[in-house]
């Protein structure tokens, strides 16, 4: 394993202190327990809004804060969901009197997490929406499985939601746009590679020099089926097909195309994969009115891609379209 | 021997050793069928157990249940976490102000442990997850009659729980993901389990 | 060799399919030759600014084309510069009757084909200014050289030269900033990894399991230098000194610090290493005005970082501030 | 056998078929101290310019190096782009309007085409260049006294050139960032032009 880092336990502390020294003119961040917040929170009478998740996956979540987006991010360990107290002192944090909305994605570890803090909030007074992420179209039986993953469309989430709570929306109407983004919100990944966490120091599994895992998570998890490598137009097809069947999305919808890289995919490469992918959602006979390009929820250096589609209404999309300013999503501001 | 303030101290203490003994089988386990991170978080959240045990007096049984609790809930995080937490808490509240714990006691309060576990988790029997483990465990505690032939037991029993997960196919957790391809690995929950039940029967056999 | 690719022969045009997909309401892309101009160009009145190199350095340089920043980019195959005939057909798209400066990164054949196209744009009777960009100390010996290389500071002349033009300085003043911005940066970078072109489908150098390359370009070559790896702090200040050294930077000088992924290092780690980067320059009495964390000038797959650092004035950091509206850059817009 | 336009096209066929047959061979020599693409990039541009030459009635000799001339320039790219582009631009400007080529005229022709790539790229004898198996070449033909000998002499010591930038630090090109570093590699540019002329002399021999 060869990674830029001091020691594979230090890593998320000295993340975070280059994300200080980066952004403290925008960002607090505190170290006991892990949080990267607003420097203005809490902003009276808005909702807030924060998420958490094991680090690994930035700029994720800890990129997203900042105006127009979230007002806090929780970062766990790598790929291990961060713990209550984290949370807590997140939502009290962000907490300007209008309650406080918290966007998980469906993980059996950062839900039962998220639910003992959303415990511990109420206990405070503080209102608590959650909103549960979970677009991965490649977890097909959810009835014998911990539900489908969230992946993609919490990248979405967060800045639809976060553009309502900026426009003055109150807590139930946040939570039910950040809903509706995950409803209309499909997705699914492959990868070429595997990632190594440093704790590990191991690839978290072993391809062949022609195969690629398909339907992974974003942990560095194996896929549900390894496969042949095809052409970028193969792979892109693979992944749309269980995506445009499952919502499903239908011909004349208007959709946000998104083509994430998993950290270590030049975007080339992901320039590549999106042109296959507009193609595709052409001849499905989509209307593709925005799109999203780039490494946005990754795992740690994983060469590979995922496809987040999302349908659009007007009022998502006037959402999507309004101003953030956070470190790693930036628009009219 | 019976279970008190100082054996329980001692059982934390063992169990603390075990999971940094056993963090890279840990780690290997949850690498073929999860995140890899199970032996870290684990090895991490007792490490401060222990910490928070040393720096300050525990009342009796059920504190030292509550801090290892507290101290899981807040730096284990994923899965393993709030699940190893609510266990603990249980525990604890069960066994609250007791100086002396008797078996039929110490049965019922692992019980309630599995009770909260299956209550936050949701698992079953047969999900290939650390209840495979806990189930067979607390059965042999509550059909046991001496202290310490049913906390032997129990790790026996834990341990044939654990080893009985690698056909399973998983459907809670991580795991669950893989559909087919779970099966014929060991649930790297339910072999921590199993080490909290062997260190359990090793501070009890001194 | 496994990539996200349909064939190492249509890489770049597969690629740039998806930039026109992507970005068509606001880019303006040609296949013979190709070509990333500005929708609205040529703006009347304003100087041009086009700049091209070799594919394989996503964003760079297409992703830099926008208001605020390029007029125009020229891909070249992956790793080879660009030819005479597309800087000529980029030069003429983004005259606006007040000159065109082409900003080269100093390689030689980068050099030489700009060299051939400002000789025809100006026989068509188009002012060009050139910008050479050579701020890689790593080179240290450019008497029997080609001279040092253009890394890092490449984006930061694109960036800041591109807010002269856009505030409507004239080619001599742009010119001036762009070669004001190479001389008072500089840069070093280090590679973990080797990376792959499509066409040779093997990796560039072989590295040991602890093995790291020191003073790299951006080509994949090896570099100046193998040596075992370090910490994040020990790699940093292995760059940081040479850098510092060079200009020299001096204590209370204003500088803006740029940590530049090579495109498959993870965003957790180079915040690692950012941290290492600032704590050093706060140790040199350096004034950390600005910064700019990821992957902006990158080497395919490659892992590794690099460090830019720039020595800022007040018109420097004003046009660094300006409003920049790219697919990679944008800010104030 | 004459310098005319058939056998320069036959020539230029021929180092087509050349690039593309050692163009993995020349990727490995540009890997080792380059970027790896010379090869591809050569190859890229003589299919091109074999494309063109044979796409429009080529008057004359001159007329044939000029195509590919312009060809190699807006297909090639890199370093050597510009530099074969510029050989090939000054061969076809000495030798336009001719029918055939004597050997005084054609030693001519290469001498202001090495001058056309020494002023490009700046280069001298020794920096591990193209250059290297450019000067003893030309010489060569300068020397001979037969045509069909001078361009075996030439392929001969343009072999002998490129094989001797093996020991030599670069100090030109991309190979020149490695400095010592170099030494011990042959040089990607100094071998496809010993390919060149060993084209020329093959066409030549027939
Ligand atoms: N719903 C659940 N109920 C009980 N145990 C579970 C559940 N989900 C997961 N586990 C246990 O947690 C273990 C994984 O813990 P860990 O790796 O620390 O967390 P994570 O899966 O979040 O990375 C599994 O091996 C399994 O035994
Ligand atoms: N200044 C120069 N003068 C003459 N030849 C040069 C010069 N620089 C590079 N070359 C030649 O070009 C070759 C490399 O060509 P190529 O790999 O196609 O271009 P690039 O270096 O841009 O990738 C070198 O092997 C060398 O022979
Ligand atoms: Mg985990
Ligand atoms: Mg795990
Ligand atoms: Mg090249
Ligand atoms: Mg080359």
């Amino acid at each position: 394993m060869k990674k830029l880092i001091n020691s594979p336990d230090s890593v998320v502390a000295d993340a975070l202190r280059g994300v200080e020294a980066a952004h403290g003119d925008r960002l607090r961040v505190t170290f006991d327990p892990f949080t990267v917040v607003r420097a203005d929170a809490p902003i009276s009478g808005k909702v807030g809004l924060i998420s958490g998740g094991g680090s690994g996956h930035e700029p994720m979540h800890g990129g997203y804060v900042g105006p127009g987006m979230l007002d806090a991010a929780c970062p766990g360990e790598v790929f291990t969901s961060p713990t209550p107290d984290q949370m807590l002192a997140a939502t009290k944090a962000v907490n300007g009197g209008a309650g406080v909305v918290h966007i998980v994605k469906n993980y059996t570890g950062d839900v039962l997490n998220f639910e003992m803090a959303a415990d511990l909030a109420k206990a405070e007074g503080i209102e608590v929406e959650t909103v549960l992420t979970n677009d991965d179209v490649a977890v097909e039986d959810s009835l014998y499985t911990a539900g489908r993953r969230g992946v993609g469309v919490t990248v979405l989430v967060e800045k639809i939601a976060g553009a309502a709570a900026a426009a003055g929306r109150n807590l139930q109407e946040v939570a039910e746009i950040g809903r509706r983004v995950n409803a209309n919100g499909r997705s699914m990944g492959v990868a070429l590679s595997a990632c190594t966490t440093p704790a590990s120091g191991r690839p978290s599994f072993e391809l062949g020099e022609d195969e690629v895992e398909i339907g992974i998570g974003i942990h560095g998890e194996p896929g549900r089926f390894r496969e042949p490598i095809g052409s970028a137009a193969q792979l892109a097809s693979r992944l749309m097909t269980p995506i445009l069947e499952d919502l499903p999305f239908r011909s004349g919808d208007r959709v946000l195309a998104f083509v994430n890289g998993m950290g270590g995919t030049p975007l080339i490469e992901l320039y590549v994969f999106y042109a296959e992918v507009a193609k595709l959602a052409a001849e499905h006979g989509l209307k593709l009115e925005r799109n999203l390009v780039g490494n946005y929820i990754t795992s740690l250096e994983m060469q590979g891609a995922s496809i987040t589609l999302l349908k659009l209404d007007d009022e998502l999309l006037r959402y999507w379209d309004a101003p953030v300013d956070t470190p790693a999503l930036r628009w009219g501001a | 021997m019976a279970v008190d303030r100082d054996t329980t101290l001692a059982w934390m203490t063992s169990f603390a050793a075990s999971m940094e003994e056993h963090r890279e089988e840990l780690v290997q386990l949850d690498t073929a069928i999860g995140d890899g991170d199970h032996g870290t978080n684990m090895n991490r959240g007792m490490q401060k157990a222990v910490a928070q045990l040393a720096a300050a007096e525990q009342a009796d049984t059920g504190a030292v249940l509550k801090t290892v609790a507290m101290a899981l809930i807040s730096t284990v995080g994923g899965a393993a976490g709030p699940l190893y937490g609510t266990l603990f808490l249980q525990l604890g509240t069960v066994l609250a102000g007791l100086q002396e714990v008797d078996l039929p006691s110490y049965a019922a309060a692992w019980r309630r442990a599995l009770e909260g576990v299956q209550a936050r988790g949701k698992a079953q029997a047969q999900d290939k997850t650390m209840v495979d483990a806990l189930i067979p465990a607390v059965a042999a505690l509550e059909a046991a009659t001496d202290l310490e032939d049913g906390i032997r037991a129990a790790a026996e029993a834990a341990h044939q729980g654990a080893l009985a997960t690698t056909p399973l196919v998983a459907r809670k957790g991580r795991a669950s993901y893989l559909g087919e391809r779970s099966a014929g690995h060991q649930d790297p929950g339910a072999t921590s389990t199993y080490y909290l039940f062997k260190s359990a029967a090793e501070t009890f056999a001194h």
